[in-house]
This record gives structure tokens, C-alpha cells and sequence, in this order.
């Protein structure tokens, strides 16, 4: 018992050395630029752990709030940059009149930006949640529907030009929050931000994983119908796990911007959506280590390898999908239960994988 | 195996918790599965619901429990149910099983029942890990005999002893009505036996249906016996009441189980 | 009004190619729960059949016609090899199977990219599908060009063959079988491996015709399959599970709902729209247009 | 009990984290960090000098941006077949910005910062050039930008080499209000490119009375054209004006061809479709529709004999040139020419020297205007022929001076 509660702290601290201590030791400020962009990824990825892992939500449209969440930020630094009374750049070149958007105003105060990258996706997601799964659409209807909204967010965006910067997208930072983004110093500070917001996520997402909540998404996740019985409303548990995930989303995509310093429709729309979920799938649905390195190493990868070999990394990325998928639905983190089983008859519960346990026991 | 602690008590509740169904009809499609069925089940009674394939048994917990839309009325403790969705009808103490026991096979023994005596719970409590283990829950373990297996997955229990958890989990929950749906089948003989005197101690002070297709199991446990038939009543009654009755005779005609003499341990 | 009744038709035949790319997911996702991403590959595979038919037989009418077919077993085949190699370990998750099939789709583009090269490659309409048409005469003439007729006819025929192989074939008897029981049916001795398969090699072969169709009024090239795939899909959600019915009424309906919009406003506009007229009909129609009740309890 | 201690070791580590974070804080925005702005460290210590090309080569732009990639290096390995530029041979270092523009950010600082390359060649939709933008002011380093674009910029750490407005939409007006065109109908994708190009187009018919008739949008990738061909047949405008781009322009045209509209009933004028995207169309749907451009592989000079010849040679005798390729060839040897001109690599003396260099480039001889760090272009309006290629029908003569902001046009005022 100890042992299984002990190890993942050590985990966890060891985790904290590694992104504090040693990352920004060993490694160039490009490369720590690149860390930041992929634990922006990461912050996403363990949402997903939360509401797809856990809760058996597929969600493919988590663009949709990486967007709001980014756009949100976007808006404020621009705002900041363009001064008192001042206009972004882009609307002055591309707008019309010389007026700034209503809905643009309250995002002049950090304070109310801060609070949207959270509130906007969470509001959204509680909206969507609402509608769809009181009416009991789920499975593959959930999925595809998230994955449509993502696409029709990221349509209007970009049919909104004058107002949201379109396809461009919102770009060119100068500062964050009165710290100029030039200065690698602060680029440094960023980094540690979004370590730190990494960190958190997890802690919160360890803390609702083995709650008594957790246990209860597992139970809808397997048999909604069942819990419904029991006197919950399935509806609401999902709605929970399905919101908080997509506040994780919209933290991940205001840390985005001042890592990498745009933020675009092409972040929002079906594919990106996706790529959220295969870093997740590979490294391991369900778990919480396993969603947030595989979706950082599914993104170094991409980096490093789609340079050498853009045709055969689509080859190596898609097999290693299609396979861990069909013959390893825990992700690469099952593995290491795949191999200890044997050894050591676990009281715990094994990763779950979505799919009931056909397996008889030995009775 | 100990009493479960809530069947300690022996007076009937001040609010009688009986069923009354009045002029119940299910319609699917055009098919009429439930055809003005009137039910009432006293508190205290342990009463099985039998009736040849397709005659509404199912169907009709179905409409009890808010799975399937229905028009008359079933009134349980006073309270209308038809209209309210599923997880109301079950926070009135009404619980159910299905045919092919339905527990959450990736949750350990444990976490199912303490998921199932957890309804009232507060965002709080929910948010918090489970600290110690629920009384109701330990009972619950000692009485469906599932201590031992407390941290084992649900998903890898033998047949009967997810049955037993499924009861289980009935008995957490602290249900006034209890609808199963063929609790038995797949049983061993002395699976059977136990899971009888479990639900004889259980139905002391609470309203049990059973449907059931296991003449045996009726004929040692019924206390009392109603007869579905495409979609409607066909009798009621004691269990010799019911097997008297000639009409039961000729549905039941060659299912020599029902009209045979008792086994013999009857 | 006349403006109406021409975007009405519009609207019809772009109903058209939308209930021809999701006939094929209807049968295989509406049929089978299985969820087919490589479905939109399936169809490039038609279109690229189509390609490759034209540089060797030089009529464009005569290779049009053998691509319908050709298109069909090609993606047939496909299908099949997806079905027996991927997707019958499955069965039993579906969002899964979402997942790995879309990964086969990256790998069937990457595929065409390395035969056919990245760009669009070209096709000729053959002569007697130029020109158009005239409904109505007048001052706003209402029209219909001969390749959205073709694609009209072409899809309604499909629908009448799928239709009349369901209801009056023993494979059409044997399919419906196991959508509405499979372990009934499996006991009452089908194969239902065998049935599985010949229902996605005829699910994965509608996709090469629509992609054959498609040649006509869009561009063919490695990417055409993920422009087309979640319409499909929206045309299957909305239509309903387990009925062709569902998803003809669902194709037409959102085909003529995008062209009205459309017409008024902006196409981006009029995407949005009709997404937001899906999540509103799902809030009403939870189960889409038309649904086969079974009485399992998930 | 371990839990407990746990948390507080976590909340510990999470208070060391702010700590270290904030402790890290660097310059204020308004502050000047030390040595004023700051300049790309380039590496000049090998026989070699590094130049950054970064395209998409994978992804939906990878069709355009491939060709742009072959024909950067054959400039490249031609330049180093002579002897390369300062001595020192060009060593290309290629990145794919896989047709995403947060991966072209990404990309453009690795070129800069790691690989401390002389000067960046590539990117290709707006939006690209609007992400790499901020990174290549911030490090102060150069990026030579080849495709026609919608203006309004004037970035001191790029230099444009395809055309400004005020050289392809512009002279594409004149040369419609010649032909008697007196109403326009207005076909784009939803991107900046073609609502910038409306923008001006609508300026300039207001000024010049021709009446805009209809102006329509569709997603980029969309293939649905059906009811914009009706509303153009129905407008009943003297030509389209298409800025459409990519996979929507196969679809228009074939439905434009349905409808029953031709190049003689009403002619389609497009920015967009060069001799590359000709093919994937389909002759048949595009014969006798006109383009705007500065360069087709048909345009009548030395060096464009060479450059064709070239490029075939390298990459295969069916292989089209087109206005991009062209432009993105000529970049690489004007760099080279402003290097030598300034005797050095440090991208403030290359600036220095850019005004006026000037290059015998397949289009005809370019001259680098100093001040915008645009090149003087000549503008040219084509038609479609049946075999694919295009012929040149108008040219405005002389090239003609960038001006991205239209500042030289009186209708143009309050566009920017």
C-alpha cells in the first residue's frame, strides 16, 4: 500500500527535478522553447486521460477549447501591446473602420483574460456537455459530433478576418504580461510557467483519478445505464470530466501563445484535434504518465524525425498508431502491467482500457 | 453469513414503501409488450413474476424503473413514477438487476459497492478518496460473502458471485423495492439456496419482485406468485394458488415444471 | 421564388454526392457500428481508379463507365483487406476502431502521394456530360448540369440496388439478420464472419463508386478523402442507425439546407449553420432520423 | 500518513517552481535588454556558408511548396557550381513547415538560432509569413519571401521577391477596364490574401466605375462550388476575378464549366493558378481563361530559356516553371549579389547594399527597391491555352515600382 502510494510521488518529484532542474540546465534555449510547446501538448494530453482514459469520452474536438483558451490569451496580449486605447496591429491593416470590437473590450484587463482561458472553454464545454449528454449521445455520435464543432469553430474564425485576424491567425507578441517576449530571459520564465502548470494538472488530475469521483466516471464510462440505476445522473458525471478536461485544453492553449508565440485556426481545426489524441492513445489512454510523455514524445518526434523523413515519419507515425491501438489499447504505459502482471498477483485495479474484461478468472 | 444490519429492524416502515401498478401498457412500434397490467406488492412480500418468453415480465420492470415509456400508472410509497427519469426513480429506493448481471467488470468489489451506496454523496465527499471503509458497504461484503474478493475486479468473478454483488449493491443502496431479473440463473444448487435465504432475510422489510424462470427456486422461496401472459395478468396468487389454476395449466401446457410434483427438496 | 426552387435543386444535387460518399458508411457504421475513417480514402481509391482507367483507355466516357465497376472492387478489396486484417479484432470498440482506421487513412494518403505524386491529377468529363439542362425557362432559369444528373441517377440507383440486395436477397436477409441479432443469428447458423465481410467489401465498394462520381465535380488527390469524411459522417449521425431511409431523408435535407444558407450568406456561414441545425436536431432526435429499437440494454 | 506528506511535498515543489519562474524574469516590455535590437549570430567560421530553406513538404501546401524548394536548389547548386558566393560554397539546410504555421515558427527559430544560417528562403500562404515574421525580427535575421502576397508590409528583415499588389491585381484591373470590363464579380478564398485583394479591387471599381456584382468566400479545401456558379451565372457580371486557392480552384472551374460559363461568355481572371495547378485542374475546364503573373515559363528571354532548361534537367522534362518557382530562383542569386556587393554576410550590411542590385532573372531584369525591400516587377496578364501552358497576352512594359502600401494611388487612400 505504502509502495503504491510512495512511487508515484517519488514519480512526481522526480518528474519536478527533471523539468526545473535538469531541462533548463542541459538544454538551449531553442530546445527549451520546443519542451514548453510540447508540455503545452501534455496539458491537453492528461485532460484527455481524464475524459477519454477515464471517462470513455472520446473527444475529438479538444481544438475547439486549445483554441478559445489560446485566443483568449491572444487577445489580451495584443491588446497590452497595442497600448491604452490602442489597436492591434492586424485590424488596422486588415478591419474595417477604425473601432475595436465589442466583445474585444473586456479583454484589456489581465485579470478577465486570465479568467476566460479558463471560464470561456469551461462555460462551452459545460454548454455542449449539457445538451449532448442529456440526450444521451455518446460513443462514436460524441466523437464526431466534438469533432465537427472543432471544425465549425475554427470556419469561423477564419471567416471573421477583420476581427480575429482569419487564417493568419493572432501573431507577433511583444510582450507578456509587461515582460518583453524577446528576451530569452523571460522566454525562460514561460517555460516555467507551463512546467509549473504541468505540474498542477497533474496533481489535480491524480487527485480526481483516485477520488471517489474517479472511480465513479470508471463506472459510467462501463455501463452509464447501470449507474443511472444506482440514482446518479450519469449526464452530470461526464459533464464534470468533459468540462474540467476542457479547462486543461484552454490553459494548454494560453500557454501556447507566449511559448511559441501564435495562435492559429490551424491549431483549432480536425487534424490538430486528433494529434491531441494520438500523443494520448500511444503513451497510454488511461494513464496519467502515459498521456502526458506520449504526447511529448509523439511531438519530439515529429519534430526531429518529420525533418529527416517527412514520407516515411507519416508511415512510422501512422503504423505505430494503428498498432498500439489494435494490439495495445493501454497505450506504451500498459506495458510495464503486461510485464509485472506475472510476477505479482496486483490487488490494483489494471489499467483500464475501454473495453469490458472478457477474460474468465480463475474461480 | 451475518443478517445484513438494515433487516435488524423489524417494524414496517410508517409509510408503507408497496408498489401499485394501475392499467400499465408499454408499446413498442406497434407492438403492445405490456397490456393494462394492475400489480400491487405489499412491503414484506417476495413476490415472483413468471410467464412464458415475451409475456412483459422484463418489460414491465422496465416501465417500473423509467427504461421504458409507459402510460397508467405505478405509484410506489404514494409517489407517481412514470414520467421521472431513471435516476429519480432510483433515489425513491427503487432498485433492479438485469438478466445478465451488470456490474462495472473495471471496478474491484469494493469500489462497486461503495459506488452503489453512494448516491447522496456531496461533491466534497465525491472529491475526496475513500478514507474507510462505509458500514453499509462492509455489511453488504460480509453478507453476500464477497469479503475475501474485496479488491479483486469485478470483471474476473465467477458467474454467481457477480450476481451476488449485483444483490449486493442493491443492498447498499438502501432500496425499499427490489425488482431482479432472474437473480438465479446460472446458479449452482447451493448458490441457489443461499441467494433464497438472502432474499427471504431481505424482504422482511422491503418490497422484492422477482422475475424468474426456475420453478424449483419458486416453489422453495415464493410467498406469493403472479402470472404475465401477452402483456397481461393471468393470475395471482400463492404458489399453490397459481398452480391450480387451469388457465396457468394451459399456457404452461407441456412445461411440466410448474404442474409436477415438488422435487425433492421442496 | 424561382431563386428557391434553383437552390432547391442545387441543394439536391449536392444531396446527391453527399448520399452517395455516406451510403457506403451508412451500411458498414450504421449496420455494423463500425466507424470507418478510411472511408474518404476508400473513395480517392475510386477516383484515382477512374485516373488511371483514363491514361490507359483514352475515351473518357468508356473508362468512366468501367471505372464504376473497377472503383467498386478496388475499394472493395480494400475494405475487405481492412476488415479482415484490422477491424474484425474491433468489434467490440468501436471508438477504437475510429482511431485505427483513421490512422489507415494517413497511411492510404501517404500511399497515393508515393504512386501518384502530391499534386491533383487531372481527369476529362466525357462529352455527353457537358452541358446542362433547363428545368424552367425564364428570367432566373432554373438548370441542372448533365454530371449532377449523372451523380442524381447514380446515387438513386445505388440506393434502389442496396435497397432491393437488403430486402430480397438471402445476403440481404442474412446482413439484416445479424445487425439485429448477432449471437441469435450466429446460433441459427450463419457465418457471421462471412457476412461481415461481404458487407463491408459492399460498403468499402459504394465508397470507390462515389469516388468515381466525384472526378466530375472536384479535385482528385491525396488529401480529397479528409475534406469529404466528415459529412459523410454528419449524413449518418443525422440519418440514423441501422436505415437507408435515414440517411437519403438526412443527405437531401442537409444537401438543400447548405444551398439555401449558402445562397444568402457565406459558405462558411452556411457550414456553421448546418452544424448547428445537426447539434439542435440531435437535442430533438437523439437517435437520428430513423432507428432499429433492439432491446439490449446498452 | 504518507498522503499527507505527499501533498505537502508537492505543494512545496509547485511553490519552489513560481519561485524559480519568477525569479528568471528578464526585461520589461519598452526596455531596451543591453545592446539594442538584436542581430543573428551567423556562422561564418567553415568554407561553407549556411542558408536556411523552409517549405512545406508535407502537408496540404507541400504541392505548391515543393516546386518552390526544387527550384531554390537548383539556384543553389548553380551558384555553387560557379564558385559559390564570398568563396564559401552555400551549404542548403532544408526544414518542412509541413503546411502549419506554428511548425514554420518552430522551424525558423531552429534555422536561426541553432544552425546561425546567413539567411532564410521559403514560406508560402500569408499566414506563414506572418508566423515566421515576429521570430525573424527578434533575432535579427533575413528572410527572402517568394510568392506574390497581399501587401501591406514592409518588415525590415524580409525581402519580398514576389509581387505586391500594386504589380499583379492592379495592372489584372487596368488590363480588364481595357477590355471594356464595366462589372466584376469577386470569387476568393476565406483567407487574407483574397479579402486584402478585394479590398483593393473594390476601391479601385468604385474609383473607376465598374460595379462589383457579387463577392463570395469558401473555406480553404472546400469543394462544394455548386451555388457559387449559380450566383455568378446569375449576376451576369463581364469576368470573374479569382483569387481562389488551391483544391477549391479544381472544383470551381468544373462547375464554372457546367453551368455553362466560358472563357468568352465570362472570363475568369485568377491570381492564383500558375502553370503547376493548370495540370491538377484539367485543361479542358481552364482553356482561354486568363491569370496575372510576372513570369511564365513561355516569357521570351535568355535567362528563362536557361531556367527552363535547367530545371527539366534537374527535375524531369515534364516539369512546368511557374511565377513562384521563378521568384524564389531569382532570390537566392540576389542574396548572393547583395553579399558580395556588401563584401559580407552580417544581414545589416546585406540590408545595406540591397538598394539597386539588380539580376538578369528569367522574367527579365530585376532591381531591388531599397526602401520597401521589394523588387521592381513587370506585371503580365496570360491566357490558358489548350496544351497547358500559358501565353503571355498584355504586359504593363515597364516593371514597376512596389509600392505595398498603394501610397501612389489616390483610390487607395484609407485602405491601409
Amino acid at each position: 500500500m505504502t509502495r503504491s502510494r510512495l512511487l508515484p510521488l517519488a514519480g512526481f518529484a522526480l518528474t519536478a527535478v527533471a523539468l526545473f532542474a535538469v531541462a533548463p540546465a542541459v538544454l538551449s534555449d531553442f530546445r527549451l522553447s520546443l519542451l514548453a510547446r510540447y508540455l503545452c501538448f501534455a496539458i491537453v494530453a492528461v485532460g484527455i486521460a481524464l475524459a477519454w482514459g477515464r471517462g470513455g469520452m472520446l473527444t475529438l474536438g479538444q481544438g475547439l477549447f486549445f483554441g478559445l483558451g489560446g485566443y483568449a490569451m491572444a487577445m489580451h496580449l495584443k491588446l497590452a501591446d497595442a497600448g491604452p486605447d490602442g489597436l492591434p496591429d492586424f485590424m488596422l491593416l486588415y478591419g474595417t473602420g477604425g473601432e475595436l470590437p465589442w466583445w474585444w473590450e473586456p479583454f484589456r484587463s489581465p485579470v478577465f483574460a486570465l479568467a476566460a482561458v479558463l471560464v470561456l472553454p469551461m462555460t462551452l464545454a459545460a454548454l455542449i456537455g449539457f445538451l449532448v449528454f442529456r440526450r444521451r449521445v455518446r460513443g462514436a455520435y460524441f466523437a464526431i459530433l466534438s469533432q465537427a464543432l472543432a471544425a465549425a469553430f475554427a470556419l469561423l474564425l477564419i471567416g471573421q478576418q477583420a476581427t480575429t485576424g482569419g487564417t493568419n491567425g493572432l501573431t507577433n507578441f511583444q510582450g507578456f504580461f509587461g515582460f518583453a517576449l524577446a528576451d530569452p530571459l523571460n522566454k525562460r520564465m514561460v517555460y516555467f510557467v507551463i512546467a509549473a502548470a504541468l505540474l498542477a494538472v497533474l496533481l489535480i488530475t491524480r487527485q480526481l483519478f483516485h477520488s471517489r469521483y474517479g472511480e465513479l466516471l470508471v463506472a459510467v464510462r462501463d455501463s452509464e445505464e447501470r449507474v443511472r440505476f444506482l440514482g446518479y445522473d450519469p449526464a452530470l458525471v461526464k459533464l464534470a470530466a468533459y468540462t474540467v478536461s476542457a479547462g486543461m485544453a484552454g490553459l494548454a492553449g494560453a500557454l501556447f501563445v507566449p511559448a511559441v508565440g501564435i495562435i492559429s485556426p490551424a491549431l483549432i481545426g480536425i487534424v490538430p484535434s486528433i494529434q491531441f489524441v494520438i500523443g494520448a492513445a500511444i503513451g497510454g489512454r488511461a494513464s496519467l504518465a502515459g498521456a502526458a510523455l506520449g504526447a511529448i514524445a509523439v511531438a519530439w518526434a515529429q519534430t526531429t524525425l518529420s525533418e529527416e523523413f517527412p514520407a516515411a515519419w507519416t508511415y512510422f507515425q501512422a503504423g505505430l498508431f494503428i498498432a498500439v491501438i489494435a494490439f495495445l489499447p493501454g497505450g506504451l504505459a500498459s506495458l510495464r502491467h503486461h510485464l509485472t502482471r506475472r510476477r505479482t498477483r496486483a490487488t490494483r485495479p489494471r489499467p483500464p482500457t475501454g473495453t469490458p474484461a472478457a477474460e474468465g478468472a480463475p474461480a | 453469513m451475518t443478517a445484513p444490519t438494515a433487516s435488524t429492524a423489524p417494524a414496517p416502515p410508517a409509510d408503507p414503501a408497496a408498489l401499485a401498478v394501475r392499467d400499465l401498457r408499454v408499446t413498442f412500434d406497434g407492438f403492445t409488450a405490456v397490456d393494462g397490467v394492475d400489480l400491487d406488492v405489499a412491503p414484506g412480500d417476495l413476490r415472483f413474476l413468471i410467464g412464458p418468453n415475451g409475456a412483459g415480465k422484463t418489460t414491465l420492470v422496465d416501465a417500473v424503473t423509467g427504461l421504458a415509456p409507459a402510460t397508467g400508472s405505478v405509484r410506489f410509497a404514494g409517489r407517481e413514477l412514470l414520467g421521472r427519469p431513471v435516476h429519480r426513480i432510483a433515489r425513491l429506493g427503487i432498485g433492479r438487476t438485469f438478466q445478465t448481471a451488470t456490474v462495472f467488470e473495471q471496478l474491484t468489489v469494493l469500489q462497486n459497492l461503495d459506488i452503489a451506496a453512494g448516491a447522496g454523496r456531496s461533491v466534497t465527499t465525491l472529491l475526496r478518496r475513500r478514507r474507510h471503509l462505509p458500514e453499509a458497504v462492509a455489511a453488504a461484503l460480509e453478507t453476500t460473502a464477497l469479503t475475501a474478493h474485496r479488491d479483486r475486479l469485478a470483471g474476473t468473478l465467477a458467474h454467481g458471485r457477480k450476481q451476488w454483488l449485483e444483490i449486493g449493491m442493491l443492498l447498499v443502496q438502501d432500496v425499499r423495492l427490489l425488482l431482479l431479473d432472474e437473480p438465479v440463473a446460472g446458479m449452482s444448487h447451493p448458490e441457489r439456496e443461499a441467494t433464497g435465504e438472502l432474499l427471504h432475510r431481505i424482504a422482511a422489510d422491503r418490497t422484492v419482485v422477482v422475475i424468474e424462470h426456475d420453478m424449483d427456486f419458486l416453489r422453495s422461496f415464493a410467498r406469493s406468485v403472479t402470472v404475465l401472459h401477452a402483456g397481461r395478468v393471468l393470475s395471482e396468487g400463492t404458489v399453490e394458488q397459481v398452480r391450480a389454476d387451469p388457465r396457468v395449466q394451459e399456457v404452461y401446457l407441456g412445461e411440466p415444471a410448474l404442474t409436477a410434483p415438488a422435487g425433492g427438496e421442496a | 421564388m424561382t431563386v428557391l426552387i434553383g437552390q432547391s435543386f442545387t441543394g439536391i444535387s449536392i444531396g446527391a454526392v453527399l448520399l452517395l460518399i455516406a451510403l457506403g458508411l451508412s451500411l458498414t457504421f450504421g449496420q455494423m457500428g463500425v466507424i470507418n475513417m478510411a472511408h474518404g480514402e476508400f473513395i480517392m481509391s475510386g477516383a484515382y481508379t477512374t485516373y488511371v482507367l483514363q491514361q490507359h483507355l483514352t475515351d473518357a466516357g468508356t473508362s468512366l463507365l468501367l471505372a464504376l465497376p473497377a472503383a467498386f472492387a478496388v475499394a472493395g478489396t480494400l475494405g475487405i483487406v481492412l476488415e479482415r486484417t484490422l477491424i474484425r479484432r474491433l468489434y467490440t470498440r468501436p471508438l477504437d476502431t475510429l482511431l485505427v482506421t483513421w490512422g489507415v487513412s494517413l497511411l492510404l494518403q501517404q500511399l497515393a502521394r508515393d504512386i501518384f505524386g502530391a499534386p491533383n491529377v487531372q481527369t476529362s468529363t466525357p462529352g455527353w456530360l457537358t452541358g446542362r439542362i433547363t428545368l424552367f425557362g425564364g428570367e432566373h432559369p432554373v438548370t441542372l448540369s448533365h454530371a449532377r444528373l449523372f451523380i442524381l441517377t447514380l446515387a438513386v440507383a445505388a440506393v434502389v440496388a442496396l435497397t432491393l440486395t437488403l430486402r430480397l436477397t438471402p445476403l440481404g436477409r442474412r446482413i439484416r439478420a445479424v445487425v439485429q441479432h448477432r449471437e441469435l443469428a450466429e446460433a441459427s447458423g450463419i457465418a457471421t464472419a462471412r457476412v461481415d465481410r461481404t458487407t463491408f467489401f459492399i460498403g468499402s465498394g459504394l465508397a470507390g463508386v462515389a469516388g468515381v462520381a466525384l472526378t466530375l465535380v472536384g479535385p482528385i488527390g491525396p488529401t480529397m478523402g479528409t475534406n469529404i469524411i466528415i459529412d459523410a459522417f454528419l449524413v449518418v449521425v443525422v440519418g440514423g442507425i441501422g436505415r437507408l431511409r435515414g440517411a437519403v431523408v438526412a443527405a437531401f435535407a442537409l444537401g438543400v439546407l447548405q444551398a439555401l444558407v449558402e445562397y444568402s450568406t457565406t459558405v462558411s456561414l452556411a457550414k456553421v449553420t448546418v452544424l448547428i441545425a445537426i447539434v439542435a436536431f440531435l437535442q430533438w432526435r437523439p437517435q437520428g432520423i430513423s432507428t432499429v429499437r433492439t432491446r439490449s440494454l446498452a | 500518513m504518507p498522503i499527507a506528506r505527499g501533498y505537502r511535498l508537492a505543494s512545496c515543489v509547485l511553490a519552489l517552481a513560481t519561485a524559480a519562474a519568477l525569479s528568471g524574469c528578464g526585461a520589461r516590455t519598452g526596455e531596451e535588454n543591453g545592446d539594442g535590437p538584436a542581430a543573428a549570430t551567423i556562422d561564418t567560421s567553415g568554407d561553407t556558408i549556411k542558408v536556411g530553406l523552409l517549405n512545406s513538404l508535407s502537408g496540404t501546401m507541400a504541392i505548391s511548396e515543393v516546386t518552390v524548394r526544387d527550384a531554390l536548389m537548383l539556384a543553389i547548386e548553380e551558384i555553387n557550381a560557379d564558385g559559390g558566393v564570398l568563396g564559401k560554397r552555400i551549404e542548403p539546410i532544408g526544414e518542412d513547415g509541413a503546411s502549419d504555421w506554428p511548425t514554420f515558427a518552430e522551424k525558423a527559430g531552429k534555422l536561426i538560432q541553432q544552425d546561425q544560417v546567413a539567411a532564410v528562403f521559403g514560406c508560402w500562404t500569408s499566414a506563414s509569413r506572418k508566423a515566421v515574421l515576429p521570430v525573424f525580427e527578434q533575432h535579427g535575421s533575413l528572410l527572402f519571401y517568394p510568392v506574390q502576397y497581399e501587401g501591406l508590409e514592409q518588415s525590415p528583415n524580409i525581402f519580398y521577391t514576389g509581387a505586391t499588389t500594386n504589380q499583379q491585381i492592379v495592372p489584372a484591373l487596368d488590363y480588364l477596364r481595357e477590355q471594356g470590363v464595366s462589372s466584376l464579380y469577386l470569387v476568393g478564398s476565406d483567407y487574407v490574401f483574397p479579402r486584402t485583394a478585394n479590398r483593393i479591387i473594390s476601391a479601385y471599381a468604385q474609383a473607376h466605375g465598374i460595379e462589383i456584382v457579387g463577392e463570395d468566400y469558401a473555406p480553404l479545401g472546400s469543394t462544394e462550388f455548386a451555388t457559387i456558379a449559380n450566383k455568378v451565372e446569375a449576376a451576369g457580371a463581364d469576368a470573374v476575378f479569382n483569387t481562389l486557392n488551391g483544391d477549391s480552384n479544381v472544383s470551381f472551374f468544373k462547375e464554372y464549366d457546367a453551368a455553362g460559363l466560358t472563357a468568352d461568355t465570362m472570363p475568369v481572371l485568377s491570381v492564383s493558378i500558375a502553370e503547376e495547378e493548370v495540370k491538377g485542374i484539367g485543361t479542358q475546364y481552364l482553356t482561354g481563361q486568363l491569370t496575372s503573373w510576372n513570369y511564365y515559363q513561355t516569357t521570351d528571354s535568355p535567362a528563362n530559356e536557361d531556367f527552363v532548361a535547367a530545371y527539366q534537367a534537374a527535375y524531369g522534362a515534364d516539369k512546368p516553371t511557374s511565377d513562384p518557382m521563378e521568384a524564389a530562383y531569382t532570390s537566392v542569386y540576389l542574396w548572393k549579389e547583395m553579399v558580395e556587393q556588401a563584401g559580407s554576410f552580417e544581414v545589416a550590411d546585406v540590408r545595406a547594399a540591397a538598394d539597386g542590385i539588380t539580376f538578369d532573372a528569367p522574367e527579365g531584369t530585376v532591381t531591388v527597391h531599397g526602401e520597401t525591400q521589394h523588387l521592381y516587377k513587370t506585371n503580365r496578364i496570360g491566357r490558358i491555352e489548350a496544351d497547358g501552358t500559358i501565353s503571355e497576352i498584355w504586359t504593363s512594359g515597364e516593371p514597376i515600382e512596389p509600392d505595398p502600401y498603394l501610397t501612389g494611388y489616390d483610390w487607395a487612400e484609407g485602405l491601409s
